[in-house]
């Protein structure tokens, strides 16, 4: 049974329901102009952010199909990849060699992360995220053990580069020279004098049309069975814990994967700081594109990384120019960044109450066409 | 557990094999070396041989330079296998061409190709003009100790 | 058919106690192929248990087991779990819808059983990188429709569809079970109220398509409230009562009143019956619902009207799922309801439960763990909270009243006497909830009910889940407690005998409605017909 | 008494206080009697640990009102810290110098909690179920707000802002010559050169410790207890349960807030922009080291937890550092405090609600 609509109920609805992407739209309208920056400028900036941050965004759309909410757990995925970078400095590996190697050593520990953050959350369903979010933190602890104390010491690095002078632990920022746009830089297409690193789209493009295909396999049916009801689900004798672990592995591998992209291009790694901002920000950006705890999918994340990295680019001079400081515009970023996951998460809440509600208004209606 | 030796297993254990491999070969094609090339006076085999007034040095295709005598400067290279190009005019002004191949130690980071040595024997073998090279450990004066932030709430405003 | 032929289903005395409570014995019957089997019952008669004793449920292996043999084609069968009972070609459709609703029709006809298309991926991480085989998926789900020959759209996404076409999807799943190298294909159905939920046309055409698929040879037991639709459509009926079979009679030459009777008729002596004369006609309307409408899931409410008179006890009867618990979940404001409440003529907000305890009513919860206790909090806080929420008892004031202190002397006084009184068993009135046996905790809900001498009292299910024993005493407790204080009490139950046995007159809900209201002292068999939604000759009882 | 009756009795302890609190309890405990072998002087760290304690305390205590509620453990905390920076900077910009200043801090900040609170309040109302994450959000992205207003609102003490552009307000400020040791010095005892009782800072946490107990023996404070036990049960007996849980939310934030200014007054200075951020973590932590859960909590479970947790915070460094020359308090500190709130989260009793 479904209620009547009318035309402005449609669009008051479309609106409800894209109520970020529609904010951000306002915000990136009245800041671009205000920045004073080149369109030129612009889009050749939104390109490099795309290249950057849409793997480690794209991360997130499994756990999500799998009905676990946003995965803050993704910065075990980032840390995994950091210490593949880690190893590849200190042997000298460079170049695409280097970066597939990063890549492989961090996948066995992706892999082991993934499970067991999988694990965890399966003891707590219901409230995933939260717990997601604090994993990330308990995880960071242990990353600062084995990478401030144990690497040096216990885990044989050689590079005075990379160890502290106090002859273990690895320094604040790590010089990612050997790696530095290796990928970017591979081939590079100029379209209207914006460079266009072409290699890395064909990575991201090849990871999108994985999603896709992964959506179509069985595992990706079973996940979406899993994500809807899990009791309906193991009904029909789908290993809900199973899938709800892999979904998360998956997440983590990509996760890892996206960070040494990133990174690749950043050119310099800040051993300490760089995988926990990764998860607020690849949460924020796809929030931004629309995507709802509950359901999310590649045009969100590409509206997304553009919309949050336009405010993003033009926060800073935006403030500048309004009240002449651009310490606001930063801290307008980082206010924005922390709102809209606010707001989607509450959205998100009272939405589900709402869709509950909507069947004692069926039955109310009921009740006035029998009386 | 049980080992079930099924095609499945098989294939898993290929393709971990293979990923092994795989590693093995980036890491030899993937490692960074640093080539330093010296013009400098040296001694082989105990005939003192004197720096060139001239050279033009390439290693691969990284573009060539012009040492002069007592210079030295380097090329970064990944792989072990690389190739030297030197040119430079003798006694008589007339110009010669040496091209060398040469292999680098896997773990060595760092080695120095003689010129004055190189050009003394064109045909000789490798050792007689490349040696490796290791940064000399300079007598520290205890390092600052740098200070490690973990608190990520440093940089938050900084990307 | 051919009467030597060996049953496709015989079940030989099956027995089953839950620690010691008797709930089946010695069950006997047999299923021929294509043949349509209706089982009837009131809740609780045991058919519920005799499926999952069929399916093998986990529940049954936990709790020790069944006596019996189970034999299907004259083999003696017994399965560790639904999954191999389904792997025999046995198939089971729930009351419950068991549907993925962002899924379509299809996918969830298929759900873990999709045919796949080869990935060379699969060889490293494992079958489940095969991707589905959705032309097949199609065709597999369009044949099984196709056997019960209704109108769904299989590519429609199941939260889109009337509810009748969920049910036809739930039958399709078990259809499309063929015949593989593994499994077998379906032979036996189990059809649990497949129609409690449909309209009459959907029900028609599912009563149409069960004739089809017995044609074809698959058997279906019929599990229903509705007796005419098991007139209609089956061969055999089987009617249980507390845990035995009453009778087996083809269906042919039955009459519904015989059914009923059948299924409610049990040994009058087995409740202690307590009638009193109570001239309730005479006394003034108390409480009045109108057009009342609940949203509880499950249990939704529809369009009652109902008048109570004071002092009576007033049952409300009916099958699960009726919508009987509805009533005082709604009219006390725990699910969202509409409609006119009027308490001693001034009509009470709704949708709030401080309403309806200021205005004297008081409500013991069907679900005690859920909404009738504190299970963390000790006894007396139980007992005491909601009469010192509502009406400021147990508190000390300070500061002209500024301060409410609780009053801890009072409160483990009032608890004592109650214990004592209701002979609740405790270590001390400090105990928490939680560690008391079922019986006590609902003898816990009702002294807090009672703690706040209430006008009028709904008592949901009060003896659901309890021993014999503290059945009893509950009884007596509530009739002694409108007896001595003149309370009006409300009381919703399952069970029939015990409505009879303290109360008044008898109300019987059906689909969300009052279908009618009898004194107590009625035929049983008039309540049966009442509740399976037979509309009586006899309609008495005041008015409606 | 028997060894088998010791070890049931023992392994009964044990899992009714929960297997990490014994072991952190024990861990602290090996490192109060390793300190002296190792040059640590106790008293000094008794003294601090006891300092921190009081530092800390009524923050951890800002986490009773809502878990009581069922509101979850209020990750939300930063908003609380925000009206209580609010509160301090308020009374720095009136200038009054002196212990008054610190009453001032306390009346200005009380109506921002309050207001705040509300607010909070509602919204988690609306978000009944995934309350815990919000309200993680929700403090974030206050901080970052209040960045933007640190930067824009018209103070103008000179202690406050910016010496170079004159607007704007640092990111430390001193509380010097205004409420610096207000408490702490308030009848503190000087028990030996090393062994100093901040009795006045402790006298606080007392009192607002006292108030909390007493308002849970009072009919709301009774209502609050059953909400946050079992909101049905609550809403049956004719609470209303948002108003309740509005109340808890406003008085956590307000003992927020109350925290903040007396861990500002022993710590000398007032952090702002960034500073609030994290500080629930810790909180949070702290009182689930203490022996609360997702929705149970006492003042007992504060005490305790404060106590542990900065005992910690405090012995680890010193012992740690003289014995093995690393410092790697912090990161066990990050591990403790996040693994016990994640052990708290995957408890399968408590992930009912």
């Amino acid at each position: 049974m479904t209620l009547h609509m009318t035309k402005t109920q449609k669009v008051l609805r479309f609106m409800g329901n894209n109520t970020v992407p529609i904010l951000f739209l306002i915000i990136c309208a009245f800041g671009i102009p205000l920045s004073g920056y080149s369109a030129n400028y612009l889009v050749s900036e939104v390109i490099v952010r795309i290249a950057r941050n849409s793997f480690l965004i794209v991360s997130l759309l499994i756990p999500i199909l799998a009905g676990m909410g946003l995965n803050f757990g993704m910065t075990l995925g980032a840390m995994a990849g950091q210490i593949g970078l880690i190893f590849i400095s200190d042997w000298g590996i460079a170049g695409i060699p280097g970066m597939l190697l990063a890549m492989i050593i961090s996948t066995p520990i992706s892999i082991i992360l993934g499970w067991w953050c999988g694990k965890i959350l399966n003891m707590a369903k219901g409230r995933e995220m939260v717990t997601s979010y604090i994993i990330g933190f308990f995880m960071n602890g242990i990353y600062q053990m084995i990478v401030l104390y144990g690497m040096g010491a216990i885990i044989p690095i050689r590079s005075n580069a990379l160890v502290l002078p106090r002859g273990y632990g690895i320094r604040n920022t790590v010089n990612l020279i050997g790696i530095r746009k290796s990928l970017d830089n591979l081939l590079t297409v100029r379209l209207f004098g914006i460079p266009i690193p072409l290699v890395t789209f064909a990575v991201i493009a090849l990871l999108c049309l994985f999603v896709l295909w992964f959506k179509k396999t069985k595992l990706g049916q079973d996940m979406r069975a899993v994500g809807q009801d899990m009791e309906v689900a193991r009904a029909a004798g789908i290993r809900v814990e199973h899938t709800r672990i892999i979904s998360i592995i998956i997440s983590t591998v990509f996760a890892g994967y996206g960070m040494i992209l990133y990174l690749q291009n950043i050119g310099t790694l800040n051993t300490y700081n760089s995988h926990m901002q990764i998860g607020m920000f690849s949460v924020a950006a796809l929030l931004v594109g629309g995507a709802t705890v509950a359901k999310a999918n590649i045009r969100n994340v590409f509206l997304g990384v553009i919309l949050f990295h336009l405010m993003f680019i033009v926060s800073p001079m935006a403030g500048k120019n309004l009240i002449g400081q651009a310490q606001l515009g930063e801290y307008f970023r980082v206010f924005v960044s922390y709102g809209v996951i606010t707001i989607s998460l509450v959205l998100y809440e009272v939405r589900k109450k709402r869709d509950r509600g909507l069947a004692g208004l069926v039955l109310a209606a009921e009740q006035e066409e029998t009386v | 557990m049980k080992l079930n030796l099924t095609r499945t297993f098989w294939i898993r254990t290929a393709t971990i094999a293979l990923i092994l491999v795989f590693s093995v070969f980036l890491f030899f094609i993937g490692k960074q070396h640093t080539v330093l090339v010296d013009n400098k006076a040296v001694t082989v085999n105990g005939v003192e041989l004197k720096a060139l007034q001239l050279v033009e040095v390439e290693v691969n295709t990284l573009g060539s330079m012009e040492l002069a005598a007592r210079d030295r400067d380097k090329f970064d290279v990944t792989g072990q296998k690389h190739k030297v190009t030197v040119i430079y005019t003798d006694a008589n002004w007339e110009e010669h061409t040496i091209v060398r191949t040469f292999r680098i130690p896997l773990m060595q980071d760092m080695v120095m190709i003689l010129l004055p040595a190189l050009v003394a024997n064109p045909e000789g073998d490798q050792s007689l003009w490349l040696e490796n090279y290791e940064l000399p450990t300079y007598a520290m004066t205890a390092p600052a100790e740098e200070p490690v932030v973990t608190d990520d709430l440093a940089v938050l405003v900084e990307i | 058919m051919n009467e030597n032929e060996v049953p496709l289903l015989e079940m030989r005395h099956i027995s089953k106690d839950f620690f010691g409570n008797q709930v089946l014995s010695d069950i006997n019957f047999a299923l021929k192929k294509g043949e349509i089997l209706g089982l009837v019952g009131e809740n609780g008669a045991g058919k519920s248990t005799l499926m999952k004793i069929l399916f093998g449920m986990d529940e049954i292996h936990q709790t020790g087991g069944y006596g019996g043999d189970v034999l299907i084609n004259g083999q003696k069968v017994q399965f560790a779990s639904p999954i191999d009972a389904l792997a025999a070609g046995i198939g089971m459709v729930h009351q419950e819808f068991s549907l993925l609703p962002d899924f379509t029709a299809t996918e969830n006809i298929l759900l873990n059983r999709e045919p796949l298309k080869y990935t060379w991926l699969s060889e490293v991480f494992g079958e489940r990188m095969n991707i589905l085989d959705r032309s097949e998926m199609e065709e597999i789900s369009k044949r099984a429709i196709a056997r019960l020959n209704v109108p769904l759209d299989s590519e429609m996404v199941v939260s889109q569809m009337p509810v009748g076409h969920k049910q036809f999807t739930e039958i399709a799943r078990e259809l499309s079970k063929e015949s593989t190298s593994v499994t077998e294909g379906i032979k036996l159905l189990v059809l649990d109220e497949p129609t409690a939920v449909l309209s009459e046309q959907e029900a028609d055409s599912l009563l149409h398509a069960m004739r089809k698929l017995s044609e074809t040879g698959i058997a279906i037991i019929f599990i229903t409230h509705r007796l005419q639709e098991i007139l209609d459509v089956c061969d055999t009926i089987m009617v249980m009562r507390d845990g035995k079979i009453i009778k087996t009679v083809p269906a042919e030459g039955v009459v519904i009143t015989d059914i009923a009777r059948w299924m409610v008729g049990r040994d009058v002596n087995t409740a202690q019956r307590q009638a009193r004369e109570f001239d309730y006609e005479n006394k003034p309307v108390i409480l009045s619902l109108e057009n009342l409408w609940v949203d509880m899931p499950g249990e939704v409410v529809r369009n009652v009207n109902l008048n109570v008179h004071q002092g009576e006890i007033l049952g409300i009867g009916g099958m699960a799922g009726q919508g009987k618990l509805g009533i005082p979940n709604g009219a006390m404001g725990l699910f969202p309801a509409g409609g006119k409440i009027t308490f001693e003529g001034k009509q009470i907000e709704l949708n709030n439960p401080r309403n309806f305890l200021n205005a004297g009513m008081a409500f013991v919860s069907e679900d005690r763990r859920g909404v009738g206790l504190l299970l963390d909090e000790t006894l007396e806080w139980n007992i005491s909270f909601t009469a010192m929420q509502v009406q400021e008892k147990y508190l000390k004031k300070y500061l002209g009243g500024a301060i409410k202190w609780r009053d801890q002397d009072a409160i483990e006084a009032e608890t004592s006497n109650y214990v004592k009184q209701m002979e609740i068993r405790c270590t001390s009135t400090k105990q928490k909830a939680k560690e008391l046996s079922g019986g006590n905790q609902q003898k816990v809900c009702l002294a807090k009910a009672f703690a706040v001498a209430p006008k009028l009292l709904f008592v949901s299910e009060p003896t659901r889940g309890i021993d014999i024993g503290a059945k009893s005493l509950v009884l007596k407790a509530l009739r002694k407690y409108n007896e001595e204080s003149g309370t009006t009490i409300i009381m919703i139950s399952s069970e029939l005998e015990e409505l009879r046995a303290i109360c008044d007159r008898i109300a019987i809900i059906s689909d969300g409605k009052v279908f009618g209201i009898l004194p107590a002292t009625t035929d049983s068999a008039q309540f049966g017909l009442l509740m399976v939604g037979q509309t009586s000759a006899l309609q008495e009882g005041g008015s409606v | 008494m028997t060894i088998e009756k010791l070890t049931s009795s023992v392994k009964g302890m044990v899992t009714s206080f929960g297997l990490p609190r014994v072991i952190i309890a024990l861990f602290l405990l090996v490192l109060f009697i390793l300190a002296p072998f190792v040059g640590v002087n106790v008293g000094t760290s008794l003294s601090d640990t006891l300092n921190r304690f009081g530092m800390n305390a009524v923050m951890v205590l800002a986490m009773v009102p809502m878990i009581h509620s069922g509101c979850g453990l209020n990750f939300g905390l930063p908003l609380g810290i925000i009206a209580g920076l609010l509160g301090a900077t308020i009374s720095l910009q009136v200038n009054i110098p002196g212990p008054t200043s610190f009453v001032l801090a306390i009346l200005f900040a009380t109506p921002f909690a309050v207001i705040l609170g509300w607010g909070y309040g509602q919204l988690l109302n609306k978000v009944k179920g995934g309350e815990m994450m919000i309200a993680t959000y929700v403090g974030f992205s206050s901080v970052a707000f209040m960045c933007i207003m640190w930067l824009l609102l018209p103070f103008s003490n000179p202690t406050m802002v910016w010496g170079y552009s004159g607007t704007g307000l640092r990111t430390t400020i001193s509380v010097e010559g205004y409420y610096l040791h207000v408490l702490n010095d308030f009848l503190s005892i000087r028990l030996s050169d090393h062994l100093l009782i901040p009795t006045g800072m402790i006298l606080f946490f007392a009192l607002l410790a006292f108030i909390i107990w007493a308002f849970l023996h009072t009919k709301t404070g009774t209502a609050m207890t059953a909400v946050g036990s079992n909101p049905v049960f609550a809403r049956a007996s004719g609470i209303n349960v948002d108003k309740i849980r509005t109340l808890s939310v406003v008085m956590s934030t307000w003992l927020g807030a109350m925290g903040i200014l007396v861990y500002q007054q022993s710590f000398g200075f007032i952090q702002l922009y960034m500073g609030p951020f994290y500080m629930a973590l810790p909180a949070v932590s702290a009182i689930l080291i203490g022996g609360a859960s997702v929705n149970k909590a006492s003042i007992l479970n504060v005490v305790v937890g404060t106590f542990l947790f900065q005992g910690i915070v405090t012995m680890t460094p010193s012992v740690m550092n003289s014995m093995i020359h690393t410092d790697m308090s912090e990161v066990i500190r990050i591990v403790v405090s996040n693994g016990m709130i994640l052990y708290a989260l995957t408890r399968k009793t408590e992930a009912v609600r």
